[in-house]
């Protein structure tokens, strides 16, 4: 039990369903190469696991900070292409992807302190409208950058021996599935984000993480009780942007490509925006939920339209706003819908209005 | 200065030529004042007279646009809120300001925290400083708030918000303690948890307070010496007896003539 | 006129203090960038033809801006499903413009305005709807929650868009500008088009009125005030809830009238043609300062002229424009040109 | 009609999960100052909330110059002529002092001589007419909420504990408005901690503990009865002088 | 068992429009080829579509899932370039075929291409030789084209093909605006400062994605300085706008009305029928892409992989533009493109281009720049 609780930083989900859904998330990523088979589902799990950590960061600017920022997909960004460059520009080996996971990371902290000095000092709404430009910005130069970048198609880059799909690590198949590069490569993904994601939980739950919340609610008392409110906020705006920017790494790294509209594109952001809230903003396990249901939705919302709409046929309007290509259309009901019945998140919902010390 | 030679020693906080204007309006004119460790200062003044913002430019949330503030003989005019508050300036204010969405405890805790160092403190956990929380228990006490710990601040009546605002302020446990009007809106028989808490901190003759407050009795109650600001101006300032008897006081603030003043305990 | 009650009420014995001063500055930026730029770009024709263009664009994005700036500063809502609103104002346009497009095609100029004058009272009167809709279906829950604006908007924004593809089919839909306004009249060597200088007026239109009821009635008060303490408005005995919903429908229709113009400047339609410049407007009400009407007018024309000056002198630099317009402007006004609220 | 204007008969009151008014039952007399006293979380506030519909009663009933009010909007609960003077003020801050009485002058622009009478009692509303009213002082906003419900004739004021954080000239001044009031029909219930305040103004008081009534009865007999006051607001003056 | 083709397309997103038009080709051509059985050699097709929302990541998934989970034996895609170039190594993985349609990148049969990928769509550079065809005599040319990888390839293109073709007009400038621009003064007045007083004629080509900035340029009357606008063809919805430009000359891919085959006849005639509108160029591009699959299979006999590469290379397939072969260097295949000229007198609203000449794809010589 202690042991637990030094892990999950004493933040338990305090609630039974909560805690079993997590459980059920937990084993369903650790084992999903053996419980499911074929190339989709295994993408499926990798993108959940990034997507967790990359909402978790943003989770702990927004839900815990109370920062509103539109840059965070730029450092998702700049992870993906540290290593896809890197990669790209020799023969693939790990050499390499550490320097590029390096550059990138050193690029991430230098941008974040810089976005952070300049504008955490203004108005909350403002830094929002700043960072949605910066952002927009550098997705213009990635784009324009185009000998260096790959440009809008961006770049497929192949990765070290080890991870590349043509490796077996035993010749014989285990449950179904030959353990490949790719399983490898899934491995070292969901083992490194549930690391990351620990470290956040940590993070949330550390004195610094305390006075984030009381800055989130009332920044001037904050200050006048002796904290110095933008150091806070720079400092978590780092943290955020750092492991946002090993999410993208990881990404990269999993889909062998880097190009602007995967890693640098506003959905990626509203994406996240609406995971954050799915899930519970201000709750780090709001960020496991709402990306599994999220990523899922995404994946398979469109199979099941299909049927729908093919059940349907002979409703005119309906069948054609059922039309798989109207998936679009009924993420957008989500959105509206889930801040309406979930305005304080699925984990918020469930663990009730539950009273904080 | 007529209650210097009272007081021990050197001053501990210290006001120079204090002067704030808001575009053509100068709130706080020129205010000179020195106050010592353990005495406590009533300042009396006609509502905007700049009290509050005497408190703002001492405690720092406001900039001063002339002369200069002292702390222990160390010039802090330029240093930020924050700062002077780790130095050792605390403040309860006036308006009540807290985290409307916090528990009750974890307001108290925060500022428990803040006065030990540790909010730059990330890889610990929160929980496991038994010893603040041991504290911030202690100070929700002290204020009778301790059964409500767990509710949401903004779930409290104005007086609990009153009385959380001084716990806060002194689990900080600062060296200067600034109280401006903590009793206001205060049913009549909490007033006196508020008074004895500040009745006992001074009792120490260790810290330096200064206190603003509308209502006479209190001030009679607690003060050692009086200061009356009138239009951002010092106009007053000394034992509380002969200057609740100077005429400006009769006039601007009470607005009465000095036979009638007996039966205002208002 | 409330104002001119209240200044001969009688002189305070006590020194009244005066209100702060007009801030002009501002105002002078849009001039004195045009002039600069004279000698840069040389030859005067083409600095008329720029200029006026640039004007003209200007309009245009301040008449899709104002209804955000206007929901924004008066209820303080950000509504990032307003290039929804730009949208649907253009494709329900289509519903007078594509059949009358006999009237449309006529060499008359009358008849060309008489169909446009229809095709924007249409739109205006859907997207006003379709705001009041929005108000109370979105916006309603999450009166004071910026974040959670952003998104339910997003959502609602996703929604119509994807709604107008259900409706009106995935495809581009073609909107040809009226014959009388097409093509540009020539000031000597100067090509003026025809469609901008109808923008120009259709803007200047929208200024004014909005600047009016808004400086000369209660109505601004009122709204500001809601926006800071509903309940204390409505104790004071107005019902803020009718205000709020008439607003929000007032915005939308400018969105809807924005998306007219824009849809006709195009001549083509996608679902996400509002959604697309939603960035560049969100830049300009940020230049302006939000909730500033003023502010988002000169906002809009600075980032328009910027913009083709830009693209004359340095292409290269047409890409970032915008951006560096903003951080210069926060840079000297950290909240923008003007600042309405202090929140 | 009947010369009580406001009854509350068995309010309760419910706020989220907390059941906080539980069956308040007050009469209070037409034209004159009745007193709502009472300990902090009594529940004083929440009752002039719900008498303005800003909370909503869960049972009893409210009536209003013989209108049933208990279930109606706020705004039409304000322009049956009742004035309310909450508890934080609630000035408009981003608004100037001149443009918050504004809209508290719901029929049309200002009443400058009542502007005159008002700015009487508060001089330093003259000096900050044009001054944003967020920038006041707190004594300063206090007396903008209270003109702000005053500025034009109403039938009953509502006020919640107005004399916090003025100065004691400007609490005479108060004390003479409200006179000045009560003698131009307009009936005030009044909120408040600071007994020798009411004790010279009120006609009716009304005590409050644990979200009831009680006590109700006459200003005199409870000003007399030092017992009952210890009795019932664990007073004691000598305490603190 | 069923013989599984893989349709990838952009179907959600910004190229949406596009995508729909591709898969109604594909499937008419099928429907056509198999005289409405969908059965290639007594087997049963089965088309498996699938939306990669314009994303190369997706696009990449997308491919692997179709080869990977559901087996398809040969796939079709897509939309996007960028997408399409993402999905080539995939295809290689997998060891299938892979029939790139319509995206256009050079890049797909140049440095990027193995020997899995089949390309039916046109590619940059022979867009770029049917707009140099056009231009027969001398005089200055100068190019207006979006500013990111698509566009600069674009202009390249052109320009060497007018080295190719031997144009002796000269090009005097090179205009990139940014992909953004909604107002085009700024780049119009450079292009016209530039052009107005070099030799006629006075060409400006524009090279353009997405909606063309045709009438923006148009209406700043460049022909007072006797610029004529030479603009790509692009889909119906666009060029409907351009009435008012009549005589204005380009080169086009594909219109329904210019080609005279009896596919083209059923095809147009079918499609009228059923989307009461001609096919546009995407629709046409689907068909072709239809048809090289069922040649292919039908040739090859089989879907072995190695046996259908044998039989596609320099494999003759019809197509509502007629004869297109895939030529065996880089499996491009080549086809001819139409100059046209935009009607004067419009007789409905579909009826917007004449023909000027048909490009025949012997005049249309692409250079090979894969690797082999
Ligand atoms: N931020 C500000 N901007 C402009 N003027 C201000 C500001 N803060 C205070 N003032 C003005 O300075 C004067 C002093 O205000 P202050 O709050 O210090 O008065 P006070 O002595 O605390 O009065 P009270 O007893 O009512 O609290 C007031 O007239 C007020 O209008
Ligand atoms: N928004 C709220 N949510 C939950 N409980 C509340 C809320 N507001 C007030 N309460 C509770 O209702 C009770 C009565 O509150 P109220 O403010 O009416 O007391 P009061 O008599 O006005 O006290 P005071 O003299 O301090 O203003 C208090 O116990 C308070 O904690
Ligand atoms: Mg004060
Ligand atoms: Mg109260």
């Amino acid at each position: 039990m202690n042991a637990m609780k030094q892990i999950l930083s004493d933040d338990f989900p305090r609630n039974r369903w909560l805690g079993l859904i997590l459980v059920a998330i937990f084993f369903g990523l650790a084992f999903a190469p053996f419980i499911t088979s074929g190339a989709r589902p295994l993408n499926t799990a990798a993108t959940i696991c990034v997507y967790i950590v990359l909402v978790a960061s943003y989770d702990l600017l927004l839900g815990y900070t109370g920062i509103v920022s539109f840059a965070h997909t730029m450092f998702f960004g700049i992870g993906a292409y540290g290593i896809g460059l890197a990669l790209a520009s020799g023969t693939p080996s790990w050499g390499l992807a550490a320097v590029g996971m390096l550059a990138a990371l050193l690029v991430t902290l230098v941008l974040a302190l810089i976005v952070g000095l300049f504008a955490l000092r203004v108005r909350a709404i403002f830094y929002a409208m700043i960072t949605l430009a910066v952002a927009s910005s550098f997705a213009v130069l990635a784009s324009q950058l185009s000998d260096f970048t790959g440009g809008e198609d961006g770049k497929t880059f192949s990765v070290p021996a080890l991870l590349s799909p043509a490796y077996r690590l035993f010749e014989a198949e285990i449950f179904g599935r030959v353990v490949d590069g790719k399983v490898i490569t899934y491995y070292i993904v969901f083992i490194s984000c549930a690391l990351l994601f620990l470290f956040l939980l940590r993070v949330v739950n550390s004195p610094f993480g305390r006075v984030l919340q009381a800055i989130r609610e009332n920044d001037f008392r904050a200050e006048a009780l002796g904290y110095r409110t933008v150091y806070y906020r720079i400092l978590a705006n780092c943290i955020a942007a750092l492991v946002a920017a090993m999410a993208g790494a990881l990404m990269a790294l999993w889909l062998r490509y880097v190009g602007p509209k995967t890693m640098l594109s506003f959905e990626v952001m509203t994406d996240i925006l609406l995971i954050v809230v799915i899930g519970g903003m201000g709750t780090m396990y709001g960020a496991v939920v709402g990306a599994t249901l999220f990523i899922l939705a995404q994946n398979y919302l469109k199979s099941l339209m299909a049927v729908a709409s093919s059940s349907l046929a002979d409703v005119p309007l309906l069948a054609s706003a059922l039309h798989p290509d109207r998936w679009m259309l009924w993420l957008g009901v989500l959105f509206v819908v889930s801040i309406y019945f979930f305005p304080v998140g699925i984990v918020g919902k469930l663990r009730g209005s539950g009273k904080r010390d | 200065m007529m209650a210097g030679e009272a007081m021990s020693a050197a001053p501990s906080l210290c006001t120079r030529e204090l002067s704030i204007r808001f575009g053509g309006h100068v709130a706080v004119n020129q205010v000179t004042a020195d106050f010592y460790p353990g005495t406590l200062t009533v300042i009396v003044g006609p509502n905007g007279a700049g009290k509050t913002t005497y408190f703002n430019l001492i405690s720092g949330q406001l900039p001063a646009s002339a002369g200069s503030v002292h702390l222990f003989g160390v010039d802090i005019t330029a240093k930020g809120a924050a700062e002077r508050t780790r130095r050792g300036i605390g403040r309860a204010f006036q308006l009540t300001n807290l985290f409307p969405n916090l528990s009750v405890m974890e307001n108290v805790r925060l500022a428990v925290q803040s006065r030990a160092g540790l909010g730059l403190n990330i890889f610990s956990l929160w929980s496991s400083h038994a010893s603040l929380l041991k504290r911030a228990e202690h100070y929700l006490d002290k204020v009778a708030l301790a059964d409500r710990r767990s509710d949401k601040v903004s779930a409290l009546s104005h007086g609990d918000k009153r009385k959380l605002e001084v716990a806060i302020l002194l689990a900080l446990e600062p060296e200067i303690m600034m109280f401006d009007e903590p009793t206001a809106g205060m049913s009549v028989d909490e007033v006196p948890v508020v008074l004895d808490l500040i009745h006992q901190v001074k009792a120490e003759r260790k810290k330096t307070i200064l206190l603003v407050e509308h209502k006479m009795d209190v001030v009679r109650s607690l003060a050692d010496r009086i200061i009356v600001l009138h239009n951002g101006a010092l106009v007053a300032d000394g034992e509380p007896v002969s200057v609740m008897a100077s005429a400006i006081v009769q006039e601007a603030y009470l607005g009465v003539a000095p036979e009638t003043r007996e039966e205002q305990h208002v | 006129m409330t104002d001119t009650v209240l200044d001969n009420t009688a002189k305070p014995e006590v020194a009244s203090l005066p209100t702060a001063p007009r801030d002009i500055w501002p105002l002078i930026l849009v001039p004195a960038l045009a002039l600069l730029m004279l000698p840069l770009v040389g030859s005067f024709p083409t600095w008329i033809t720029l200029t006026v263009a640039g004007l003209a664009m200007g309009m245009m994005i301040f008449i899709m801006a104002s209804g955000l700036t206007l929901i924004f500063g008066l209820m303080d809502v950000l509504n990032f499903g307003h290039g929804a609103f730009v949208s649907v104002g253009a494709f329900v346009a289509t519903l007078v413009l594509l059949p009358m497009h006999g009237w449309m095609e006529a060499d008359s100029l009358l008849m060309n305005l008489a169909a446009l004058g229809l095709a924007i009272l249409l739109a205006m009167l859907a997207t006003g709807l379709l705001g009041w809709a929005f108000e109370r279906v979105i916006i309603m829950p999450v009166y004071g929650q910026h974040l959670k604006q952003i998104l339910i908007t997003m959502g609602g924004m996703i929604v119509a868009e994807q709604m107008i593809n259900v409706i009106w089919g995935a495809e581009q839909i073609p909107l040809p500008l009226p014959t009388s306004l097409r093509g540009s009249i020539l000031l000597g060597d100067a090509a003026i088009e025809k469609y901008r200088l109808i923008a120009v007026v259709v803007g200047l239109l929208v200024f004014i009125a909005m600047f009016l009821v808004l400086n000369r009635s209660k109505l601004g008060l009122l709204i500001r005030a809601g926006v800071e303490n509903g309940e204390m408005v409505e104790a004071l005995g107005y019902r803020i809830r009718r205000l709020f919903v008439l607003v929000f429908a007032a915005g939308s229709a400018l969105a809807g009238l924005g998306g007219v113009m824009w849809g006709l400047y195009k001549e083509s339609l996608t679902a996400a043609m509002g959604g697309d410049i939603m960035v560049m407007v969100f830049i300009v009400i940020i230049i302006g300062g939000l909730g500033s009407v003023g502010g988002c007018f000169i906002g809009a024309l600075l980032m328009a002229l910027v913009a083709n000056y830009a693209g004359f002198l340095v292409p290269k630099l047409a890409l970032v424009s915008n951006i560096l317009l903003m951080i210069a402007v926060l840079l000297w006004r950290p909240t923008g040109l003007y600042t309405v609220v202090r929140r | 009609m009947s010369d009580t204007i406001l009854t509350l008969a068995g309010v309760h009151t419910h706020i989220g999960e907390y059941h906080i008014l539980q069956g308040v039952d007050m009469q209070v007399p037409r034209g004159g100052l009745s007193v709502l006293l009472g300990r902090n979380g009594a529940g004083k506030t929440t009752t002039l909330r719900t008498i303005m519909g800003l909370w909503k009663a869960s049972k009893g009933k409210i009536h209003f110059d013989g209108r049933d009010i208990t279930a109606m909007a706020t705004p039409d609960i304000a322009q049956l002529g009742i004035a309310y003077v909450p508890e934080s003020m609630a000035i408009f801050s981003d608004l100037t002092v001149k443009e918050n009485l504004l809209l508290a002058a719901r029929n049309g622009p200002l009443d400058n001589s009542r502007v005159e009478w008002i700015c009487g009692f508060f001089p330093a509303l003259k000096k900050f007419w044009n001054y944003p009213a967020g920038n006041l002082s707190g004594g300063q906003k206090q007396m903008v909420a209270i003109a702000r419900a005053i500025v034009e004739p109403r039938k009953l004021i509502l006020v919640d504990e107005p004399t916090k954080g003025l100065a004691p000239a400007i609490i005479l001044s108060l004390m003479a408005a409200f006179n000045e009031l009560k003698a131009s029909d307009t009936t005030i219930l009044l909120v408040e901690q600071n007994f020798n305040f009411v004790r010279k103004l009120g006609d009716t008081v009304a005590v409050m503990d644990d979200g009831r009534v009680v006590h109700t009865g006459g200003m005199q007999a409870l000003a007399e009865d030092n017992d009952l006051q210890q009795h019932l607001l664990g007073l004691s003056l000598a305490a603190h002088q | 068992q069923d013989l599984k083709i893989a349709l990838i397309a952009g179907k959600t997103g910004a190229l949406e429009a596009y995508a729909k038009e591709t898969e109604t080709g594909f499937m008419m051509g099928l429907e056509y080829l198999t005289g409405g059985k969908m059965e290639i050699n007594g087997r049963k097709v089965k088309v498996i579509v699938k939306d990669d929302q314009g994303k190369p990541d997706l696009g990449r998934t997308m491919l692997a899932e179709a080869f990977g989970d559901d087996k398809a034996d040969i796939a079709v895609g897509t939309t996007s370039s960028g997408s399409a170039v993402a999905m080539l190594p995939v295809a290689e993985e997998y060891k299938k075929v892979l029939i790139v349609e319509p995206a256009v990148a050079d890049a797909i049969t140049g440095e990027k291409w193995n020997r899995y990928i089949f390309r039916t769509s046109r590619n940059s550079t022979q867009d770029g030789l049917a707009g140099a065809s056009t231009i027969k005599a001398g005089g200055s040319i100068a190019f207006l084209a979006q500013d990111y990888a698509f566009g600069r390839d674009g202009v390249k293109a052109a320009k060497d093909a007018l080295g190719t073709v031997g144009a002796k007009a000269k090009v005097v400038h090179e205009e990139y605006a940014a992909q953004n621009t909604t107002d085009f003064t700024a780049a119009a007045q450079r292009i016209f400062d530039v052009l107005k007083d070099k030799p006629e004629p006075r060409i400006l080509q524009i090279i353009w994605s997405g909606a063309s900035p045709m009438n923006k340029l148009a209406d700043m009357k460049p022909e007072r300085f006797g610029i004529t606008l030479a603009p790509g063809g692009n889909i119906l919805p666009i060029m409907k706008n351009w009435k008012t430009y009549a005589g204005t000359q380009g080169a086009i891919y594909y219109y329904y009305d210019f080609p005279k085959n009896k596919i083209n006849d059923w095809f147009v005639a079918e499609h009228n029928k059923r989307y009461k509108a001609p096919p546009d160029f995407f629709t046409a591009g689907g068909f072709a892409a239809a048809s090289a699959v069922y040649t292919a299979i039908s040739k090859a006999k089989s879907t072995d992989t190695e046996k259908l590469i044998t039989a596609m290379e320099g494999m003759e397939f019809d197509t509502p533009k007629g004869k297109m072969n895939f030529r065996k260097e880089d499996h491009q295949a080549m086809q001819s493109m139409y100059h046209f000229k935009i009607k004067k007198d419009q007789k409905n609203e579909w009826d917007l281009l004449e023909l000027v000449r048909e490009i025949p794809a012997s005049d249309l010589p692409v250079p090979l720049k894969n690797k082999r």
